[in-house]
């Protein structure tokens, strides 16, 4: 530990940093380099026994109760503090829907008390890990892909973009693939996929995905032998296949790569360099092994093809490396960001329970004399 | 729920003066080395292994059937080393469990099938639940439910853990009744 | 008492609209009302290590980011490593290891140290992490590679802050307003001085800005021995081995290094109205003790299912319950619809009269007009919704049932009850010190479409008599209330219909 | 424990091994020297003969069985089950498997089939089973709800100091089969 982190811990109260993400959950200090943990976002359900995940919430009242019971866990079984009156930073994608939003906030001033709350946008933040203004930030986590610039530290929101091209697509392909030979029991079956994505499937080359579509496909990476209560073979064409739909064009021609594409098209002509030559990718399907080399090459074909040629002058793309493994980027840059005291961006407790309402980009009350800052963007 | 009555059979157990119940139908190694401190019921083909370390109960201690209490033993420089097993009062022992613990304290409870493995300090007021298999040499704090293999803090235990446990026990000991002919 | 293992067949409905066995309530003193894990203020009283029981205060738990310094969790399957002792050798390759300091060695025997779990049998030496010479360890610590970097950073971002809320101090124009937008849009401080006109700040203010991040155009390319190399899938770590050391994420197991043990912590329970403890633990992690201890258990009459007569649609059951009296005190139950209301009533010479020490929903609406002398802002939250409804009619009696206080002597007292108490035959089958079992009758609906099978629920409210015996500014006296309290019974399966 | 009397002829105890008198052992069976079989341990050599190396200890309620499975057509020759030496069985286990080398254990409640061979060096971890065909490769611990498995760099050495202990103690204690082989060295296969 630095003698400056030191020195902050003992200094002064100190602000929890949340990423709840709709898989896994990273949360620390803000300051820290690193989250204190990461867990799944999942909580026991207390009457029926059953582990639930807090995004398969039936209504607002039912995801109020999952979000105590997760955020209780985390409180105080995780990060081991007492909620009241501690400053919270929430990094959250701007497109959470505001039903959540307002839910989290609800729980976090009327259930927990905490003395004030701070939403920071996980695409901006995470532009802070680099000491950069612009940035092309791509989110691939598990529920979707998520894609917003930032400019010179502004988000450029009509250019943003979202596919359900993330984890979640990966583990139902696999899922498919191996139908016959998993096990059919419940929670353990996710588990069991996402661990044989983690552990043995990768993303392949460009050449070699082509290929696979032909009717010689090149020989198949070895199969891999998965031992457990069962012993589960995983064919080398399933580790091979399984990030395939990730890159493959669907009916609107809409993959990962496009999307990078279409906001750079979306966004202005000046814009269009610095954004290319500065992408971010944060979010845990990003690790993938082979994700990079393979995005780079997509995004090289593409902009050779027809479909963007004649739209972009780009020829290089350029790509960050954050001081972070891509799965808690975005909440380091909540945790470098809130090291910051800026009580003018926090929603207190007071101001909570006065208003009873979240503050809200999307909507007009907060943006009563905003027009202008939308629409110069 | 209110427990139901429990009879046994009064032939196959013998009641000691300090209001134990032994099943004759036990395996009690080396029975010298063994003290049961009172309304200890110890149930048919359960094991104590007073002949490898001497093994103390608390009051109030219910060893289910088929169950193993077995002191742990360490390696030392000069060869190896039996441990003493103590167990404090309100125990409960599930059936078929295996009690390789250093340290049993007192309100606790041992569901089926549990696995103590060596060396373990279970202190007071936990609980173990039914098949979880607790790896040598861990520390279970007081006011957690462990479970799983290997076993985890699942939850913490309400704060009346030890009435909870006490009445349990005691209740046990009053239901266990001889049939009647 | 079997209420950690079954499940909950008897529940109480807390003033929050839980629904939670009795071992879960709390009943607090000065409000006179039940609450529960859901509706307390819990604060964390003390840390400590679960495996050395070691606790420290607070400050210090903050130094060492809330992790054990001394005893370190297996990276393979999280338990709790054990230090062995070796001899120390010049180990050949293969010797055997030992579990403690074998025999073998040569008096004095110079020894070393290794962590090694004892369930996983992963050891420190699989890590290729050098033995040490010392018991308690210097195990080396794996440093964040990035850290000066992310420190930078952070320092850099302070700066900006200063500077923000310096010139927000300066302008002061609708400053809530207008950062509410910066706060979701803005990130820097120049963007504020661009909007506003103004040139960018001197260059020279800006040394202090690290070195951007150069992206580039190279990326690791994958490896195309993915394609030929068999993979060995027990030398690949799992997901949930790498999410435990964040920073790293190694991929094989050989990588994956010892982590401090987390600290556990002990709470105290505080209620939320009063800001009174309900529960509050002695301080050493190895006491089971409680310097506050207002569990319900303690304080409200326990009802237990004795038994239930199979139930059939449109036929009446027997129900026993056992009622038990947990206090000091004498009480006197009786037993109502499950639509009577619960407001308190105290029992004085002058007859009964409702207590209303509940301020509580007035927070809801207007907190600013609440007296301040309790606390700042009363938060309040909207109670839980009672999703549960009876299926079953139950026959409740008009009598009284009394219960006397319970009595620790008593249970080596064989000589029997002396008290005489004049019991309606008709409701009370049993009774033996504070406990009683009392006889019911159910009828599970018609009406309504059960099926065979289904669970059956009964519902009513218990008041029951409750002696306060903590002194106030306007009692000092030990106060007599009736008190009441909703419960709901699982009595069983339908069996069939008639 | 009439059978075992009736069979005594049937089981060969080497000089040094301490098999208590409380042990159910049926069939034939060889038991080498330096073994330990507690009180309450059962050896049942049903379908074909058992033989047990030197200094293993098999602990109260754990089973070695060689036995058929139920419905299992006759084998044309008899299975012989072949247990190495210096293993441990803890308390509870369950060891059908016809092969079975030298320093392995199985942890308490652990069960391991009758197609499965272990080689050396191989711990079974408590409570976790072993049902399908294979050969365990050498210092292969199994672990855990799931049966992770993964290659020790530790592994198990022979319970010398235990076995010594064991073999001091037992005497005091329990009534002992008296060894009826004065091989001094087992062959061990």
């Amino acid at each position: 530990m630095s003698l400056y982190e030191g020195i902050r811990l003992i200094s002064d109260k100190q602000t929890v940093v949340f990423d709840i993400g709709s898989a896994y959950t990273k949360y620390g200090y803000a300051g820290e380099s690193v989250p204190r943990g990461i867990i799944k976002t999942e909580v026991k359900c207390p009457e029926s026994g059953k582990i639930r995940k807090v995004f398969s919430y039936e209504d607002s009242q039912d995801l109020y109760q999952l979000l105590v019971e997760f955020i209780h866990l985390l409180f105080f079984r995780h990060v081991v503090v007492s909620p009241k009156d501690i400053k919270v930073i929430i990094v959250e994608s701007i497109l959470t829907p505001t039903e959540f939003r307002d839910t989290l906030a609800k729980v976090f001033f009327r259930h927990f008390e905490i003395g004030s709350l701070m939403l920071a946008p996980s695409h901006l933040v995470a532009v802070s890990t680099l000491g950069v203004s612009t940035a092309l930030v791509l989110d691939v986590g598990y529920k979707e892909a998520t894609l917003i610039p930032i400019y010179e530290g502004v988000p450029v929101l009509k250019a943003w973009q979202a596919l359900p091209l993330a984890g979640h697509a990966v583990h139902e392909c696999i899922k498919k693939e191996l139908k016959t030979v998993l096990p059919n029991d419940g929670s353990d079956v996710e588990k069991t996929i996402e661990d044989i994505k983690v552990r043995t499937c990768f993303v392949t080359t460009i050449e070699r995905s082509l290929k696979l579509q032909t009717d010689e496909p090149p020989i198949a990476p070895p199969s891999v032998k998965y031992p457990g209560v069962k012993t589960i073979t995983v064919p080398g064409s399933v580790r091979e296949k399984a990030f395939e739909l990730l890159w493959e064009r669907d009916n609107d021609n809409l993959s990962v790569p496009t999307m990078i594409l279409d906001a750079i098209v979306k966004c202005p002509v000046d814009m269009r360099h610095p954004l290319a030559e500065n992408i971010l990718l944060i979010g845990g399907t990003t690790m993938a092994k082979g994700f990079l080399p393979r995005l780079k090459s997509e995004l090289l074909t593409l902009l050779k093809s027809n479909l963007y040629s004649e739209k972009l002058k780009i020829s290089t793309v350029k790509f960050h490396k954050a001081p972070s493994k891509a799965n808690y980027t975005a909440w380091l840059g909540g945790a470098i960001f809130g090291i910051a005291d800026l009580p003018l961006r926090c929603l207190t407790k007071e101001n909570y329970l006065m208003s009873n309402r979240v503050p809200d980009w999307a909507s007009l009350i907060d943006n009563q004399k905003s027009d202008s800052l939308i629409n110069s963007m | 729920m209110e427990p139901q009555d429990i009879y046994y059979n009064k032939a196959e157990y013998v009641e000691t003066a300090s209001g134990n119940k032994v099943s004759r139908q036990t395996v009690l190694c080396g029975s010298q080395n063994i003290v049961l401190h009172g309304k200890v019921i110890v149930q048919s083909d359960a094991i104590i292994r007073g002949d490898l370390a001497n093994v103390r109960t608390g009051r109030y201690c219910i060893i289910s059937k088929n169950v193993v209490i077995r002191p742990p033993f360490k390696k030392f420089s000069k060869g190896v080393a039996f441990f003493p097993l103590q167990m404090g009062d309100h125990v409960f022992v599930g059936e078929r469990a295996v009690v390789n613990a250093a340290v049993v304290g007192s309100y606790v409870h041992i569901g089926k099938d549990a696995l103590i493995g060596r060396r373990c300090i279970l202190k007071d007021c936990c609980f173990i639940e039914d098949g979880a298999v607790v790896p040598p040499e861990t520390v279970v704090p007081s006011f957690t439910r462990f479970a799983g293999n290997p076993a985890t803090c699942v939850e913490d235990l309400p704060e009346c853990t030890l009435d909870l446990m006490l009445d349990y026990t005691k209740n046990y000991y009053q239901h266990f009744l001889p049939a009647r002919v | 008492m079997a209420y950690l293992f079954q499940p909950d067949y008897v529940r109480y409905v807390c003033s929050c609209g839980s629904v939670k066995p009795v071992s879960k309530i709390y009943f607090c003193r000065h409000c006179l009302k039940v609450r529960c894990g859901y509706c307390v203020c819990h604060e964390v009283d003390s840390h400590y290590c679960s495996n050395c029981m070691e606790n420290l205060p607070s400050p210090e738990v903050r130094l060492k980011k809330n992790k054990c310094s001394n005893c370190f969790e297996c990276p393979c399957c999280f338990q709790t490593l054990s230090t062995r002792a070796a001899p120390a050798p010049v180990r050949a390759g293969g010797n055997p290891s030992v579990e403690d300091t074998k025999s073998l060695a040569k008096p004095p025997p110079k020894k070393v140290y290794y962590l090694s779990c004892s369930f996983c049998r992963w050891t420190s030496r699989d890590a290729g992490i050098p033995d040490q010479f010392v018991a308690t360890g210097g195990w080396p610590e794996q440093e964040n590679p990035h850290l000066a970097r992310i420190v930078a950073l952070l320092e850099y971002h302070k700066i900006l802050a200063s500077r923000e809320r310096q010139q927000s101090e300066r302008k002061k124009f609708h400053p809530k307003r207008t950062y509410m937008q910066f706060e979701k849009f803005a990130m820097s401080s120049v963007m504020v001085r661009k909007r506003a006109g103004l040139c960018p700040l001197p260059q020279s203010q800006q040394s202090d800005y690290p070195q951007p991040a150069v992206a580039s155009e190279e990326v690791e390319e994958l490896s195309p021995d993915i394609f030929t190399q068999p993979l060995d899938i027990t030398k690949i770590t799992t997901l949930e081995q790498r999410l435990k050391h964040p920073d790293v994420q190694a991929e094989e197991i050989n990588q994956l290094r010892p982590q401090h043990k987390q600290f556990l912590m002990k709470r105290s329970q505080r209620c939320r109205v009063c800001e009174h403890n309900v529960c509050k633990p002695e301080y050493s992690p190895q006491s089971i003790k409680f310097k506050i201890q207002l569990a319900a258990f303690y304080h409200i009459p326990e009802v237990r299912i004795v038994t239930c007569e199979p139930l059939r649609i449109g036929q009446t059951s027997e129900l026993l319950l056992k009622l038990c009296n947990p206090t000091q005190h004498q009480t006197q139950i009786m037993l109502f619809p499950l639509s009577t209301s619960i407001t308190p009533t105290t029992v004085t010479a002058a007859g009964t009269k409702e207590v209303d020490r509940e301020n509580m929903q007035l927070g809801c609406e207007s907190p600013n007009l609440l007296p301040s002398l309790v606390r700042q802002i009363t938060v309040t939250e909207d109670p839980k919704p009672l999703k549960l409804s009876p299926q079953a009619e139950i026959i409740l009696p008009e009598s009284i049932l009394i219960l006397p206080p319970r009595d620790d002597a008593a249970e080596y007292d064989d000589t029997g009850d002396t008290h005489n108490f004049q019991d309606d035959p008709k409701l009370v089958v049993w009774r033996k010190g504070n406990k009683a079992v009392i006889r019911l009758l159910v009828k599970p609906n018609e009406d309504e479409q059960i099926e065979e099978g289904k669970e059956i629920t009964v519902g009513f409210v218990m008041q029951y008599g409750y002696v306060n015996t903590i002194a106030t500014l306007e009692h000092k006296e030990p106060q007599k209330l009736d008190l009441k309290i909703k419960l709901f019974l699982s009595i069983g399966k339908l069996v069939g219909s008639t | 424990m009439d059978s075992a009397v009736s069979r005594r002829s049937n089981i060969k105890i080497a000089v040094g091994a301490i098999v208590c008198e409380e042990s159910t052992l049926k069939g034939h069976i060889t038991i080498g020297s330096r073994t330990v079989v507690h009180p309450r341990a059962s050896i049942i050599a049903e379908a074909g003969p058992i033989i047990i190396g030197e200094g293993n200890i098999v602990e109260e309620m754990a089973v070695i069985a060689n036995r058929l499975p139920a419905g299992a057509p006759e084998p044309a020759s008899t299975p012989v089950m072949i247990i190495g030496n210096f293993n441990v069985f803890e308390t509870d286990s369950r060891c059908e498997a016809l092969k079975v080398g030298d320093n392995n254990i199985l942890e308490m409640k652990a069960s391991v089939s009758r197609e499965v061979e272990l080689t050396n060096g191989c711990v079974v971890g408590a409570a976790c089973s072993l049902t399908e065909p294979e050969t365990v490769s050498e210092n292969t611990i199994i672990f855990g709800s799931q049966c992770q498995r993964r290659e020790m760099n530790d592994k198990p050495y022979p319970q010398v100091g235990q076995i010594d202990y064991l073999t001091r103690v037992f005497p005091n204690y329990h009534h002992l089969r008296k060894p009826n082989m004065k091989i001094v060295k087992e062959p061990a296969i």
